[in-house]
């Protein structure tokens, strides 16, 4: 797939869901529907910086929380040295950076290696951060003078429309193409002339960019750093719970699982405040057993069923 | 456990539809008085999730007190029963934050309650300034409260750099001129050490095994061992609950005999006395200022007598008390000036309180009236040992293990 | 001090072996990646603290209970799940459901147990007298959690090794359709793998709950443990996992002696992605294997 | 010599979208050796893994030693007595040689006479007995054939399928394995063989099939299909 106008489309779109989102909202929500837009518009930024490798590649990573914490960890680093713009940068390139580094000697490994290794790396940088702040005497680093929370949030909705376009143009290009052959098959994608190596530790830097500059925000709003929050495993498995859920072979399925998941929980915790991650939990086994496609790719099977029409956006198996 | 508010709320109104101020309650009790709505979160779920009961605990206790005295007293009204509006914050600050935005926003509470933990009391700060919400701090110990410069939250708590010394006194009028130090690499015990190691310095306190370990430790026999090799006169466990139950455990075995043998935050927890009782707890020390012994504080003993009553266990000595306490502050200030939050902020800042502990007074962010002290388990009770003024016992070295 | 260390080190990866072991059963023959591993062993925990508090059951009666439960947990689960999910999906793809699954069951477990029981760490006394012997000197519920270990582990190593049914377990692990050639009932002995894989973990709850306080949240971290260890070993490979859960309770006790408790984590992880990094396949998986 | 052991009637199977068979019907005689024969994709290895279980029949039918059996799973086809040595062996390489054997005999029929039979195999076959502590992998190709066909015999089987068992042998182990086909074959159990070697194999054959996409072509004894022009065309390059 590369058709040029189906590019254009969704990128057209997203740019003005995005305005509408960074200046509707604000005036018709309350404080309170600014954090829950934030948080939501957060996490569909990570979704979609998480599909970029794991949802095309098929190599599951459990490391983005490394790569949020990494962010946040030189945001604060550089907060008040450094212009507030260059600090969100930098905390996204340090993301890439390290995503680069570590990529090379992770991504030989395939399958449950690549998942569990993934999450040692995470754990092995969360506790030399936690280190590293020990040692130089810090025990939480508080922040004074964040932006407003409505400014944080368009940031955020910015972000997220960058991480959407990413994760689009990255399914429908060559690039792309190449990244799902390596799913289907490794061996005979490295043999048709795709330099799968390399392809492979691009897409782990590309989807760490995004999470980097997610940590920073994160920090923003709360006004304080602490490396147990920021690398929080739960963190990953939540993103990949979101991808699962949505479906994870483009970047539709990730977007749904987050709006999906976000809601729900918005609906459970308010009416049932102890029972929701118990009902969580029961959604996700639900959604993996029954509908393994995800919430997207089952729907786009069943209107293609009824309306017997090709759909954009195909869904593999 | 325990009884749950078992409350009706609003449907979450989600971003995009119109969040309306107006609400209209589903289900309204049918009484006279309306409720006061008193809001608060608690990290029910997530890693606070072992530590927060002791918290909570303490705000149910007081809430059914003042339900069954009438009601909480309003300057100017009748009293009013109170109604929680309690949400899990699963140990996010960042939940906390939107949380406390839609409970004073869409919940329309009347009075807040602080949630768990220092993190959480920091990430709010900025809340309660914006909304110009009062809020009693409580479990909340850091001087990173008093940088973050807010006129709206006070902390419960002392912070470290007043505590830190009174430590430091408490050892050097017992004649401890050595100890080790064991430093969970949590922000409120690296905090605790960056305060206490220029006092001991100063002191002239050795400072002998000075190690740190991460929140994931599940054996301390090579620390333990290396204190047991210092000789030191005091550890200082700077830990909290599950790790001081390990180096009780650990300590036990290697039979350290050290006559200070202190530990942040355990001693004073029911599921530490369910593990380790008689020889094994006696002598062990920790932090906290309150006793139900002190007869100075006639509020002390009704409260531990009604906590055991209510909740068959013991309050912790440290967040059950404050709390309880910042709950008693808040009603105070509720009694003489009502609900208005400008003229709560202002009586909360500059009245003294009368509370379980004895007298709070606030100047700037920081309890000032009360001295920071230690506790020390004797004939299988806590006692005030440090400060003085306040001690309802002298301490006695710890006498090895069972 | 240093035969104090070992020994330690000895017990602490003798339970981390027991869960690997377990959670290597499971992923060997089914390729599923249980990550609520370690809350069957909470659960295993709380049967015997509340077995122990309400009733006066002494824990090495709940030695048998816990297990018997959480077996019967992995059996409902089986049945009620996993049959279909492998019946339906092969390759790659079980490993990723699963790890979903369970990921969605142990959100369900634990947090029940929070709201069942509430946060509050629970702990009881027993086996708490300390034994002493040529220079060393232990609580006696490190050396019961040892002798069970070593007891459970014993037992599936000759089942294993001995039995017919063990080998059917054995070829299994190596090839799925090799071994439904051989006539080996594959659904029955994924069922058997289920059920003692499961009750094996309630069993290292129960033993953990003698000298750990109990909490709903407190499963994480052996899970975390239980899958260092096996990709440590090989996953697969059963004699991998004991031999990497001694590696690993040594680094906990030896390792950090030698360089700091701070390094405790930096020490694990560092190993493991090292040993990864040079052998892939773990030290005790065979190239290609999988 | 008398009766049909295996009868298929108009089988479809395949793998998800992929069909592969498209109702295939034939009869295996009692006793003998039956070939199947046919080029690369034509659907033998799909036909033989679903005689032995491995895959769903999708439609038609299946009988064996008349009874039907197109449901059975694979474990009861063992111990009705079908056994596959399937295409690249399958041997366990973790196993010893002596662990491989004694696997073969898993089905309850045989499971307790599993050490006596493994003694008998070890008469025949010396070599598997020199390296019964052997790890199963670290045979050559040759031996590992061997063992998989004892492992296949351990189980007593009377259908006994072999999917292309001189794949990738060298000159010598191949003529090795067709005498030791002939031998088992003279014990009186049925042999369905699949083989790329079209000529020995329908030397050694009594009756043979031609298998073309997913249907058969031609069948009837293997000695006329040698003589037919079709196969000499096809399969021998003649």
């Amino acid at each position: 797939m590369k058709a040029p106008s189906w590019f254009a489309g969704p990128i057209g779109g997203a740019l003005v869901v995005a305005l509408l989102a960074a200046f509707v909202v604000p005036g018709m929500a309350g404080d309170y529907g600014i954090e829950f837009a934030t948080t939501l518009v957060l996490w569909i930024a990570l979704v979609q910086s998480w599909v970029i490798l794991s949802g095309y590649t098929g190599y599951v990573s459990l490391g983005h929380a490394a790569f949020v914490g990494a962010g946040a960890y030189v945001f604060i680093l550089t907060w008040g040295a450094v212009p507030f713009w260059f600090g969100l940068v930098a905390a996204g390139f340090t993301s890439g950076l390290l995503a680069l580094i570590v990529g090379g000697p992770c991504l030989r490994v395939r399958g449950p290696y690549f998942v569990i290794l993934t999450l040692g790396v995470a754990e092995f940088v969360k506790y030399a951060v936690i280190n590293i702040e020990a040692s130089l005497g810090k025990f939480g680093r508080l922040m004074i003078g964040t932006p407003e929370p409505v400014d944080i949030y368009r940031m955020a909705v910015g972000l997220a429309a960058i991480a959407f376009v990413m994760a689009l143009v990255a399914r429908y290009s060559r690039f792309g193409v190449g990244l799902r052959a390596i799913r289907e098959n490794e061996v005979a994608a490295e043999m048709t002339g795709i330099r799968v190596r390399w392809l492979k530790v691009g897409a782990f830097g590309l989807s760490a960019l995004v999470p980097g500059v997610v940590g920073a925000l994160m920090i923003c709003r709360t006004g304080y750093f602490e490396p147990l929050q920021m690398f929080s495993p739960q963190l990953s498995l939540t993103i990949i719970t979101m991808c699962v859920a949505g479906g994870s072979d483009n970047p539709w399925g990730p977007l749904i699982g987050a709006l999906f998941l976000n809601i729900l929980s918005e609906l459970l915790w308010d009416s049932a405040p102890e029972l929701y991650t118990v009902i969580l939990g029961v959604v996700l086994v639900f959604v993996v057993l029954r509908m393994p496609e995800g919430i997207y790719g089952t729907a786009v099977k069943r209107l293609a069923r009824r309306s017997r029409k090709a759909v954009p956006g195909e869904t593999t198996p | 456990m325990g009884t749950k508010n078992r409350k009706i709320t609003r449907r979450t109104v989600l971003a995009g539809a119109a969040a309306t101020g107006a609400s209209f309650a589903i289900h309204r009790r049918a009484r006279a008085v309306e409720p006061v709505k008193i809001g608060f979160t608690m990290p029910k779920t997530g890693y606070l999730g072992v530590a927060c009961p002791v918290a909570y605990q303490a705000y149910e206790l007081w809430r059914d007190q003042v339900n069954a005295a009438g009601g909480l007293k309003i300057a100017g009204s009748e009293p009013r029963p109170i109604e929680f509006i309690s949400y899990d914050d699963q140990s996010e600050p960042s939940k906390t934050v939107q949380i406390y935005q839609k409970m004073i926003t869409q919940d329309k509470v009347d009075l807040l309650l602080s949630p768990y933990g220092t993190p959480f009391h920091l990430a709010l700060g900025p809340v309660a300034e914006r909304h110009k919400f009062p809020i009693v701090g409580s479990t909340s110990n850091s001087t990173l409260l008093r940088d973050l410069g807010v006129k709206y939250m006070w902390a419960g708590q002392q912070a470290p750099d007043v505590y830190a010394p009174e430590m430091v006194k408490f050892m050097q009028s017992v004649g401890i001129d050595s100890a080790s130090m064991l430093t969970l690499q949590l922000p409120a015990s690296l905090e605790f050490k960056k305060f206490l190691t220029p006092e001991l310095e100063k002191a002239g306190i050795r400072l002998d095994a000075n190690d740190e370990y991460p929140n994931s430790i599940t054996d301390m026999t090579a620390m333990v061992g290396s204190v047991k090799a210092a000789g030191s006169k005091a550890v200082l466990g700077l830990s909290y609950p599950l790790d001081s139950a390990l180096y009780v455990k650990t300590a036990r075995e290697m039979k350290i005999d050290v006559p200070m043998q202190l530990l942040f935050i355990g001693p004073a927890l029911p599921f530490f006395s369910q593990q380790y009782t008689g020889a094994d707890l006696e002598g062990l020390m920790t932090i906290g200022e309150w006793s139900p012994s002190q007869t100075a504080w006639p509020k002390a003993k009704p409260f531990y007598d009604a906590y055991m009553a209510k909740w068959n266990e013991k309050p912790d000595y440290l967040d059950s008390v404050i709390s309880y306490a910042s709950c008693e502050i808040l009603e105070q200030a509720v009694a003489k000036v009502g609900l208005d939050h400008e003229k709560l902020r202002e009586v909360i800042s500059t009245d003294t309180f009368d509370t379980i502990k004895g007298p709070i007074k606030f100047d700037g962010n920081d309890n000032v009236a009360t001295k920071p002290g230690l506790l020390q388990v004797q004939n299988g009770e806590l006692e005030i040992v440090w400060p003085k003024e306040i001690a309802t016992a002298t301490f006695k070295p710890k006498q090895g293990w069972s | 001090m240093i035969a104090q260390l070992v020994f330690v080190g000895l017990t602490t990866g003798a339970i981390y072996a027991l869960i690997a072991v377990s959670l290597n059963l499971i992923y060997g023959t089914m390729r599923l990646l249980n990550i609520g591993h370690g809350d069957m062993a909470m659960v295993g925990a709380y049967i015997s603290f509340w077995l122990f508090t309400l009733a006066d059951v002494p824990p090495y009666v709940s030695f048998l209970i816990a297990p018997a439960v959480s077996g019967l947990f992995g059996l409902l689960l089986y049945r009620g799940m996993f049959a279909g999910l492998l019946r339906r999906v092969q390759g790659d793809a079980v490993e990723g459901s699963s790890l979903l699954v369970f990921f969605g069951i142990s959100m369900v477990v634990q947090n029940s147990a929070s709201l069942l029981f509430s946060g509050t760490p629970r702990a009881y006394r027993y086996f708490d007298g300390i034994v002493e012997f040529g220079g060393i000197a232990v609580t006696e519920s490190r050396l019961v959690a040892l002798a069970v270990a070593v007891v459970a582990i014993g037992a599936v190593l000759a089942f294993l090794k001995f039995s017919i049914w063990g080998l059917g377990v054995r070829a299994l692990i190596q090839n799925r359709a090799a071994s439904a050639i051989v006539g080996i009932n594959v659904d029955f002995a994924f069922t058997f793998a289920s059920v003692v894989g499961f009750a094996l973990a309630g069993l290292a709850g129960a033993v953990i709950s003698m000298y750990q306080a109990v909490t709903p949240f407190m499963g994480g971290p052996y899970t975390t443990v239980g899958f260092v260890v096996i990709i440590l070993g090989g996953l697969g490979n059963i004699n991998g996992a004991i031999i990497g859960g001694l590696v690993v309770g040594l680094l906990e006790t030896a390792g950090i002696a030698l360089t700091g408790p701070n390094f405790r984590d930096l020490l694990i992880y560092g190993v493991f992605i090292a040993v990864l990094m040079l052998r892939p396949q773990g030290l005790f998986g065979r190239k290609g294997a999988h | 010599m008398s009766g049909h052991i295996l009868e298929l009637d108009g089988i479809h199977a395949g793998y998800g979208e992929v069909r592969v068979l498209h109702g295939v019907s034939l009869k295996v005689r009692t006793g003998g050796v039956t070939a199947l024969i046919g080029s690369n994709g034509a659907g033998k290895t799909t036909l033989l893994r679903v005689i032995a279980g491995l895959l769903p029949v999708r439609r038609g039918n299946l009988v064996y030693d008349y009874r039907e059996f197109t449901d059975a799973d694979a474990a009861h086809r063992v111990e009705a007595g079908i056994a596959l040595v399937p295409e690249g062996r399958m041997v366990f390489p973790d196993f010893t040689v002596e662990e491989n054997l004694l696997i073969g005999a898993f089905t309850p029929r045989v499971r307790a006479r599993r050490v006596e039979l493994a003694a008998t195999l070890y008469d025949r076959y010396p070599i598997l007995k020199e390296r019964r502590r052997q790890l199963a992998g670290t045979l050559s190709g040759g031996q590992q054939q061997l063992l998989a066909i004892a492992r296949g015999l351990m189980s007593e089987p009377k259908l006994l399928l072999l999917d292309e068992p001189s794949l990738g042998l060298s000159p010598q182990a191949v003529a090795d394995l067709f005498r030791m086909i002939e031998e088992i074959r003279a014990t009186g159990v049925t042999i369905m063989l699949v083989e790329q070697n079209v000529r020995s194999t329908l030397e050694i054959s009594d009756t043979a099939f031609v298998l073309e996409t997913g249907e058969i072509a031609l069948s009837g004894r293997a000695a006329d299909l040698l003589a037919d022009d079709r196969v000499r065309q096809a399969y021998l390059g003649l």
